[in-house]
C-alpha cells in the first residue's frame, strides 16, 4: 500500500483547538505541507497572529513567534532582516491584518520585506465572538452590527489583496479560496509559489483565503462552505492581483 | 443560608441559562443573587460553566470555589468540580452521559438520568432543567413556582408550548431526589 | 424600579447610555466584548452612535474628537488595548477633554491570559502614559456600584475636564447582579464654551490642543492641571471603610477582590480575630488618610494588601502607612483568584509573626 | 487500485465536510459512536469503493483521515 | 480700486511659522479660501497634524483641534460624527498621514468618513528635520537615509492617492500641485471640490498636495518648485484617480 | 584613547554599536533623532540593518522579532513614542526578550513640548503598559555615563533576558560632553537557545510567547519574571552617593538634575550647609536601602526630591524613608529646568522649618 | 486696467518666489531693506506696468502681497 | 575659574560651530567641558544658542543659567541674555548687527564690529570666529594656538585655504578687547 495523503510533519500531532469544520486547519494544512515540500520546515520562522490562530505556534512544527493583535508583519520584518535566509511568514486574520494591523501589512509590503503573509478572510472576528470586521459584508450581522452591517455607517468591506495590489514591491498577491478541494488545491499552488518568491528574495508576497467560520456566522461548517461561495466570493474574487514578470 | 453552586457540562448543554433562571428566580424571593459565567476561548467546544450565589446575606466574591452544590451535566465537569464540593454539599451528576461515580464519601451524591428524562418528556434540550428540578428539590435554594414564572417570561409568545415541558422536566428531577 | 439582573459589561454600557452617553468607540476585546455589542444595539435607539474603530490607537483619538467637541463620550477595553491607548489618554490630560475610559483588566504581561486581574493599577494610577497627569480611577466591586460609579463618572469628567477611568476586571464584567438604575445627585455642570462646534460667527475659534512649545506656558499648564487634581482630591476621594472598629489587621483591596476580603474577614471574625477593610473606590485619588488614620491606631497591629497583582497598591499603602504599622501583602496574579480562605490563613501567619 | 482511508477518529470533530466531497459518497457519519471529544466521528461504510483521492482528506480541516492506495 | 486679491478672512493675522518659501503657506491659504468662498469658515472644524503644519490651528480662522501624529482621521471621525453637519477637515503631512496614520486613513477612507483631507506631500519629514519618508524618492537623500533612500532596503515610495482610490467609499482623491499659478489654481479646484462633495454628504474626500521643504531638501525656495516638478511629479502623477459618478 | 567631544545621542548610539547592537528599528521625534540618523549611517558600514519603522507601534515590534531572533537589538523615542510603545514593551517583557530602548524624556503631558524633562519616570519604573512587569531603567547623568551605560544595557538585557531602558532628557540628548568609550566587564552570558533561527532539523522548535490561557500557567509565569527581577534587585542595583557625610539634607534626585543639584550643594558648602545628594542610576532597581539608611542618620533632618516633573520620584523616596524623616520636593515641568539658586534657596526654606 | 500690488512687508520672507512668476518680471527683491524678521522684502520696482493678475499674491507662501485694480 | 557662556545669534550665523570648536580646545588643553545647543522648531529661522561651559571642575549643570559671559551676534539675543550674565561678567556685542547698547552697568561689555571686520578679511561667515577671538582675549578660557588647531583639522584637505582667514579673525576679534 502507497500512502496517498497523510499529515506532514511539518505539523505537530496536537489537535486544532479549531471549532469543527472551521476552515483555518485546512489552511494550516496547506502551509505545512508547502514548508514540507519546499524543505524548509526546518528553516522556517513563523509568526502567529493574535486571533483564533494564536496558537498556531503549537501547530507548525517550526520556529515560531506570537506577535501583538496586528503586528505579524512588524515583528516578521524584524526577524527576516535578522535572519534573511530563512523563510518568514505570518499567519494572520482579517481583524488582525486589515484593521489594527493594516498600517504594518502595508508597509511591509512598501518596503518588499521578504516574507510571505497567510491572510485568513473569514468576514468575521472569530476569536472575539463575532464582531465586525473590516471584511463583513453588506447586511452581514456581527455582534457589533447587530442588525447587518450598513454601507452608510460602516462603510464598505476592504478589498486588501485590490488595495495591496497598488504596492509595487508586493510581488505576488493572490487571492483564493478553501471551500472544496479544487480550490483548496489552487490554494497551495499559490501559497508555495509565494513562499518560492519569497525564497527567491523578490519581495512580499501575500495570499488571502477565504475561509469560514461556522460557529459565528451561525452555521453548520457545510452551510459555510456554501455561504462563503455564494456571499464572500462575489464581492471578494478569487484571482491573482500581482506576480512578477517572469523572465 | 447560603447557596455557592457550580453548574458546568458541554457548551450546548444550557448551564449558563440553568444558572441565570436560578439566580433570577432567587431574586425575585428577596435573596442576594450573583450569577458569574466562565468565559473566552475554553468555551470554544470545551466546557461551560458558571457559579451561582444564592444568600440571604450580601454576596461576597461572587466566584464559587467552596460549593455547596455541583451540577455536572459532562464528565470532564465531574472530573473537575468533585473535590470543589464543601464536605456535607450536594453533588448532583447527569448520570445519562457519565457512566463514572462520585469518588467522595462526605457529600450527598444524587445521579439524574437528566437527558433520559429529557428526552422522554420529549426535547432533549431541557436536561438542564431536569438538574435544576432535582437541585431545587436538594436544595430549597428556590422554589419551583418562581423558577417557573422566569421560565413563563422567558418563553412568552410564540414559544409558549415548551412552558409545561420545563414544569414537567422540573418535577420529574425533583423526583430524582429521594 | 424593581432590581433585575445585569451582566456587569451591559450595565455598565446602560448606565453610560442613561448618563447621556451618545457616542462610543471601540475595539474588541475580551472580557469586555459585551460593553461594544451592547452599545452597538443600543446606540442608535437612542439616537447616538456606535462605531468600531480599527484599533484602540484610533478609538481613543476619535474619542479625543468627540470629547473636544463637547459630546459624552466613552470607550472601553481591556488590558493590551489600554497600554495602546496611552498616547491618546496623555493627550486627551493634556487637552483637558472629558470622557470616560473602561479598562475591564485580565491578566498579563504581553498577550497574558484573559481571566481577572488587577496588575494595570500602576498603569491607571501612576499614568501609563508620558507626562505628569491623573486619570480618576473608580474601582466599582459590584455590578450595581459600577453603574451607579459609571452613572457620576461622566459628571466628573465634565465638571473637571479630564479623563475618568473606570477598573474592572473579568469578574465585574463578566458577573450577573441585581441592579437598580438610580438617578445620580445633579452636579453644577459648567458649559462646554470651549468645545469646537463651529463658531458659527458668534465666537473666536475654539482650539483643542496640549502642545506648549515654551517651556514656561507648558510648565503653567502643568501647574494648572496640578491644581485642579488639588481639587479633585479635595473633593472627590471615596473610600468604604469595613468593620475597622477594633481591627487588629486591616485589610486594604479594592473591585472584586474586597469582596473576597469580606468573606475572609467574616470568617476571621467567627474564629475570634478581629479584622476590617479599607477599600479604595478612588484609586486616584487614592485615600491615604484612611490608611494614615488606622496606622496610628493602637488596636491596629498590621496592614494586608490584597491584590489581583504583584502587590502595585502596596506602593501607596506604605507611603500612607509611612513606616507606623508593617504593610503585608498578598497576592493572585494571571487570572487566578485569591480564596478567603488562602487570606484568613495569611493573617494567621501575620497576626503569628506579630505577637 | 483500490484505495483505503484511515481515521484518526479522536481527532475529528464531526464536522462533515468530508462527507461532500466523495465522489462515490463513502464517508457517512457514524452515529453509533461518540469518540473522546463528544463528536459523533466520520467513518467509511463501503471501503471497498474508495479510489484513494483523498478529496476527504484534503477538506479535513482536522488532519483525521490517512488515505493509502494499493500499488 | 477693486481688490483683486487679498489675505482672505478663514486665515487669521498670525504670520506663518514656516520656512521662507514652503508651500505649505499657499497650501493654508488655498484652503482657507474654499472656506470662505463656501461659506464654510463659521461652520468648520479643522484638524491639525504632527508635523511642521501642526501650529495649523493658529491661522485657520475656525475650531480646530490638535490631533496626536498621525490620528487626525480618527479625530476627524469622532468631530464628524458628533456634528454631521459640520464642514471637517484634516490638514496631514506625509509622514503624518502615509507612514504612522496609514490605518486611520485608509479606514476612515473604508467607512467613508464625511470630512476633507488635505494631504501634503513633501517626500519628507520636515519638521523633525529631514528624515526619510514613505514619500521619499529613489536616490533622494534624508537624515535617515543618508545615501538616499535604497529601494531594496526600504522600498519604493507609497502610491497614497492610488492605494486610497481602490477603496470605495473614497469618493473623491485628486492629487494636484502648487509649483506655479495654473497649478495652484487647480489645486484650489479640486479642494474646492472635495468640500462641495463633503457637505453634499457623498464620502471621503481626499486632495494630495505636492509641496516643497527647501529647508531638508537643501535647496533655495525656487530650486524647490522646480525640483518638485521634475523629480516628484513624474513618481507621482497629477491628475483626478476618483470622483464620484455625475447624476 | 583621548577623550572625544561627543552628543549624548550619537554617543549612545555609537556605545551600541560598539556593544554588538546590529539593529535598529526607530521612528523619528524630537529630542532623538540624533540616534536614528546616526545609525542610519553606521549600521550598514557595520553590517547591520538600521530600519525606519512606520510608527513607533511597528519599531517596537520589528524589536520584539529581532530580539526573540537572537539579535542585540535597540529602538529609541521620546515620550509620546514611548507611549505608543506601550503594549509592546509588556509584550517583550512577558516573553522575556532582550533588547535597549532609550527614552530621550521631553515635556508632557499629550504633545506637550520638546524641552527636557523628567515626567516618564512612572511610566518607566511602574510599567506604562499593562500586567506585572518591569524594566531595568538606567538614567544617566552625563554623556560618558551614557555610553557606560548604554554598553553595559545590552549586557544586562541579556543575562536576564529582559528590555531594559536607558532614561535620558534632552540634555543629555543633546549636549556635547568628553566621551571615552571603554571595555565594559565580561559578563558569563547565557547562550540563546531559546531564540529563534530555524531548527536546522537539530533541535525542537523554539517559541517566543506570551500567552498564557490557563491561569495557573500564567501565574506560574508571573512568579518566575518576579524571582528574575528580586535577583536584579540584589545584583544590579547602582547608586552615586555624594558627599552624605553628616550632610542635613539629602537630595534625591537623577540623570542632569543630580548635576544641577551637586551645583546646589557645592554652593550651599561654602555657605556652610551641608548637603549630599543620593543619585539613583538604576531608577529600577530603586536604591531603596540608601535612602533608608539615611534616613536613620541622626545628622539627617529632611530629604528634598528634585525632578524635572511634578514629583514622581518622590513615592519611592518616602517608600524608602518610611516616616522616618520628612520627604520635600522641588520640581520643575514642561521643559523648564531647575536652577542651582532656586534649588539653594529651597534647602534654606526647609532648615528654617525644620529648626 | 493698471494693477496694484502692495506688500505687507514685514511678512515677507525673502524666499523670492513672487519674482518668478509675474508676466512682466516686475517683482524683485529689495536688497536695500531688511525687514523686521531680518529678510530682504520682495517689492515692485515698476508698478506702472503691472496689469493687477496676482500671480505674484497667489504663489506668496506668506500672504504677503495684496493686489487692486483701476475699475 | 569656571567659565559659562552663552553664544547666540540668528540660525546661520556659526554660534553653533563656534561654541564646539571652543569646548573642543578647552578639552584638549585639559579642562572639562560641555557644549549645550538649543534645538527644535525654535531654530527655525529663528534664534539659535548654546552653551559652553569650560572649567577646573567637574561639570555640573550644562546648561547656563549665570553666565560668565555672554557673547551675541543678533539683537533678539541681546534682549534675551543680556540679564543672564553675572556681575562682573562678560557682555560681547556684534556691533555690526546690533545698534542697540547694553543696559547693564555691572558687566564688562565690548562691542566688536564682527561682521564688518569678517567682510574686510574677505569672507563674511566667519563674523563668529571675530567674536571668539574676542572671548578667547577678555576671558582667556582658551589658547588661540588650540583654536587653530581645532580649526586645521576642521578645514584639512581641500577648504585649508581658510584656515589662515580664521587666524586673522580670531586675531582681529582679540584686538577689539582693551
Ligand atoms: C491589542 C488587542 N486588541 C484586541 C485584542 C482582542 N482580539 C483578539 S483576537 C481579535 C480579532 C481576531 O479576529 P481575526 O483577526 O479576524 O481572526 P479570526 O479569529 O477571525 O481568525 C481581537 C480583536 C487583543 N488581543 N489585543
Ligand atoms: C507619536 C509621535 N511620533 C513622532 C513624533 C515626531 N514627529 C513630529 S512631526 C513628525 C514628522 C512630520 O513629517 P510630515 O508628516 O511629513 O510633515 P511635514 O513636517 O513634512 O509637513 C514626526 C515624526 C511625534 N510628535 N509623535
Ligand atoms: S470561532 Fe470561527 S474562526 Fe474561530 S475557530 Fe471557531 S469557526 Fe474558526
Ligand atoms: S479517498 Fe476519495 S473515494 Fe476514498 S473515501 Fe475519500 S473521498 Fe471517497
Ligand atoms: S472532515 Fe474531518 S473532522 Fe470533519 S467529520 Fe470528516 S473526518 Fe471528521
Ligand atoms: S521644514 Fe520644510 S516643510 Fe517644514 S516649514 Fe520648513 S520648508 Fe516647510
Ligand atoms: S499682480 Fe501680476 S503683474 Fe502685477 S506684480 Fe504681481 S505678478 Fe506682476
Ligand atoms: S513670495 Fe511672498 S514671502 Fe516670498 S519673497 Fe515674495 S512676498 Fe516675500
Ligand atoms: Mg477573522
Ligand atoms: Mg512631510
Amino acid at each position: 500500500m502507497a500512502v496517498i495523503f497523510e499529515k506532514t510533519k511539518a505539523l505537530t500531532d496536537k489537535t486544532f483547538h479549531y471549532c469543527p469544520g472551521c476552515t483555518h486547519g485546512i489552511i494550516h494544512r496547506l502551509v505545512a505541507e508547502v514548508l514540507e515540500e519546499l524543505n524548509l520546515t526546518d528553516n522556517a520562522i513563523g509568526v502567529a497572529p493574535v486571533g483564533c490562530s494564536v496558537f498556531a505556534y503549537d501547530y507548525f512544527n517550526c520556529d515560531m513567534h506570537e506577535a501583538a493583535h496586528g503586528r505579524a508583519p512588524a515583528v516578521a520584518t524584524g526577524i527576516k532582516r535578522v535572519h534573511p535566509d530563512n523563510a518568514v511568514f505570518t499567519y494572520q486574520g482579517d481583524g488582525d491584518l486589515a484593521s489594527i494591523g493594516c498600517a504594518e501589512i502595508v508597509h511591509a509590503a512598501m518596503r518588499g520585506e521578504k516574507f510571505t503573509t497567510i491572510f485568513v478572510n473569514n468576514a468575521i472576528y472569530g476569536m472575539t465572538g463575532g464582531q465586525m470586521a473590516p471584511t463583513t459584508l453588506i447586511g452581514q450581522k456581527a455582534t457589533t452590527a447587530p442588525l447587518g452591517r450598513d454601507e452608510n455607517h460602516a462603510g464598505l468591506p476592504l478589498k486588501v489583496s485590490e488595495m495591496l495590489a497598488t504596492i509595487p514591491k508586493a510581488v505576488f498577491v493572490e487571492r483564493v479560496s478553501v471551500h472544496d478541494v479544487k480550490h483548496i488545491n489552487q490554494a497551495k499552488k499559490a501559497i508555495k509559489k509565494a513562499f518560492q518568491l519569497q525564497m527567491e528574495g523578490k519581495g512580499f508576497t501575500l495570499v488571502e483565503v477565504l475561509s469560514t467560520c461556522p460557529t459565528n456566522w451561525g452555521k453548520t461548517p457545510v452551510e459555510s462552505l456554501k455561504w462563503l461561495q455564494e456571499n464572500m466570493m462575489p464581492y471578494f474574487p478569487l484571482g491573482n492581483f500581482r506576480t512578477p514578470e517572469e523572465v | 443560608m447560603t447557596h455557592e453552586i457550580i453548574m458546568a457540562g458541554f457548551g450546548g448543554q444550557g448551564v449558563m441559562a440553568m444558572g441565570k433562571i436560578l439566580a433570577e428566580a432567587a431574586l425575585r424571593e428577596g435573596k442576594n443573587v450573583s450569577w458569574l459565567p466562565s468565559y473566552g476561548p475554553e468555551m470554544r467546544g470545551g466546557t461551560a460553566n458558571c457559579n451561582v450565589i444564592v444568600s440571604e446575606e450580601p454576596v461576597g466574591a461572587p466566584i464559587v470555589t467552596e460549593a455547596s452544590a455541583a451540577l455536572v451535566l459532562n464528565r470532564p465537569s465531574l472530573d473537575k468540580f468533585e473535590k470543589d464540593v464543601i464536605p456535607g454539599g450536594t453533588l448532583i451528576i447527569n448520570s445519562s452521559l457519565i457512566d463514572k461515580k462520585a469518588t467522595r464519601e462526605d457529600i450527598k451524591v444524587y445521579y439524574v438520568p437528566a437527558n433520559e428524562i429529557a428526552n422522554e418528556i420529549g426535547t432533549g434540550k431541557i436536561a438542564n432543567m431536569v438538574m435544576l428540578g432535582a437541585y431545587l428539590e436538594a436544595s430549597g435554594a428556590a422554589k419551583q413556582d418562581t423558577i417557573m414564572e422566569v421560565v413563563s417570561e422567558i418563553f412568552s409568545g410564540k414559544k409558549a408550548e415548551v412552558i409545561p415541558l420545563n414544569k414537567e422536566a422540573l418535577t420529574r428531577g425533583a423526583a430524582c431526589i429521594k | 424600579m424593581a432590581k433585575e439582573l445585569w451582566k456587569g459589561n451591559e450595565a455598565i454600557a446602560e448606565a453610560a447610555i442613561k448618563s447621556g452617553c451618545r457616542f462610543f468607540f471601540g475595539y474588541p476585546i475580551t472580557p469586555q466584548n459585551e460593553i461594544p455589542e451592547y452599545m452597538s444595539l443600543r446606540m442608535p435607539q437612542e439616537g447616538g452612535c456606535f462605531l468600531q474603530a480599527e484599533s484602540e490607537v484610533a478609538a481613543i483619538n476619535m474619542v479625543y474628537g468627540a470629547a473636544g467637541s463637547g459630546a459624552r463620550v466613552m470607550t472601553s477595553s481591556s488590558s493590551p488595548g489600554i497600554s495602546l491607548k496611552q498616547e491618546g489618554i496623555s493627550y486627551i490630560a493634556g487637552a483637558e477633554l472629558p470622557c470616560v475610559i473602561v479598562n475591564i483588566v485580565r491578566g498579563g504581561p504581553g498577550l497574558g491570559g484573559i481571566q481577572p486581574a488587577q496588575s494595570d493599577y500602576y498603569q491607571a494610577c501612576k499614568g501609563g502614559g508620558h507626562g505628569d497627569y491623573r486619570l480618576v480611577v473608580l474601582a466599582p466591586s459590584s455590578v450595581q456600584e459600577a453603574v451607579d460609579l459609571t452613572q457620576e463618572a461622566f459628571d466628573i469628567a465634565d465638571q473637571y475636564r479630564m479623563p475618568v477611568m473606570i477598573m474592572g476586571d473579568g469578574m465585574i464584567g463578566q458577573m450577573m447582579e441585581p441592579v437598580e438604575f438610580r438617578e445620580v445627585a445633579k452636579r453644577q455642570l459648567p458649559d462646554k464654551e470651549w468645545a469646537t462646534t463651529g463658531t458659527k460667527g458668534k465666537r473666536k475659534a475654539n482650539v483643542i490642543n496640549s502642545l506648549f512649545i515654551d517651556p514656561a506656558e507648558c510648565e503653567k499648564h502643568n501647574n494648572k492641571l496640578f491644581a485642579k487634581y488639588d481639587e479633585i482630591t479635595k473633593n472627590e476621594m471615596r473610600v468604604e471603610e469595613y468593620k475597622l472598629e477594633g481591627a487588629e489587621i486591616v485589610f486594604v483591596a479594592y473591585g472584586t477582590t474586597a469582596r473576597i476580603v469580606k468573606n475572609a474577614i467574616n470568617t476571621l471574625e467567627k474564629e475570634g480575630i478581629k479584622a476590617g477593610l479599607i477599600r479604595p473606590i478612588t484609586l486616584w485619588p487614592f485615600p491615604y488618610a484612611s490608611i494614615e488614620a488606622a496606622a496610628e491606631k493602637a488596636n491596629v497591629k498590621a496592614f494586608l494588601t490584597v491584590e489581583m497583582s504583584m502587590g502595585q497598591m502596596v506602593d501607596d499603602v506604605k507611603i500612607a502607612a509611612s513606616g507606623k504599622k508593617p504593610v503585608h501583602f498578598y497576592g493572585r496574579t494571571g487570572g487566578m483568584v485569591p480564596t478567603p480562605a488562602a487570606i484568613v490563613e495569611q493573617v494567621k501567619k501575620i497576626l503569628g509573626g506579630v505577637k | 487500485m483500490a484505495g483505503k482511508v484511515i481515521f484518526d477518529e479522536n481527532r475529528c470533530k464531526g464536522c462533515e465536510l468530508c462527507t461532500t466531497v466523495c465522489p462515490f459518497n463513502l464517508v457517512v457519519m457514524n452515529k453509533e459512536r461518540i469518540n473522546i471529544k463528544g463528536y459523533h466521528p466520520a467513518t467509511v461504510k463501503d471501503m471497498d469503493k474508495c479510489s484513494g483521492c483523498a478529496s476527504c482528506a484534503k477538506i479535513c480541516p482536522d488532519v483525521v483521515i490517512k488515505v493509502e492506495r494499493e500499488k
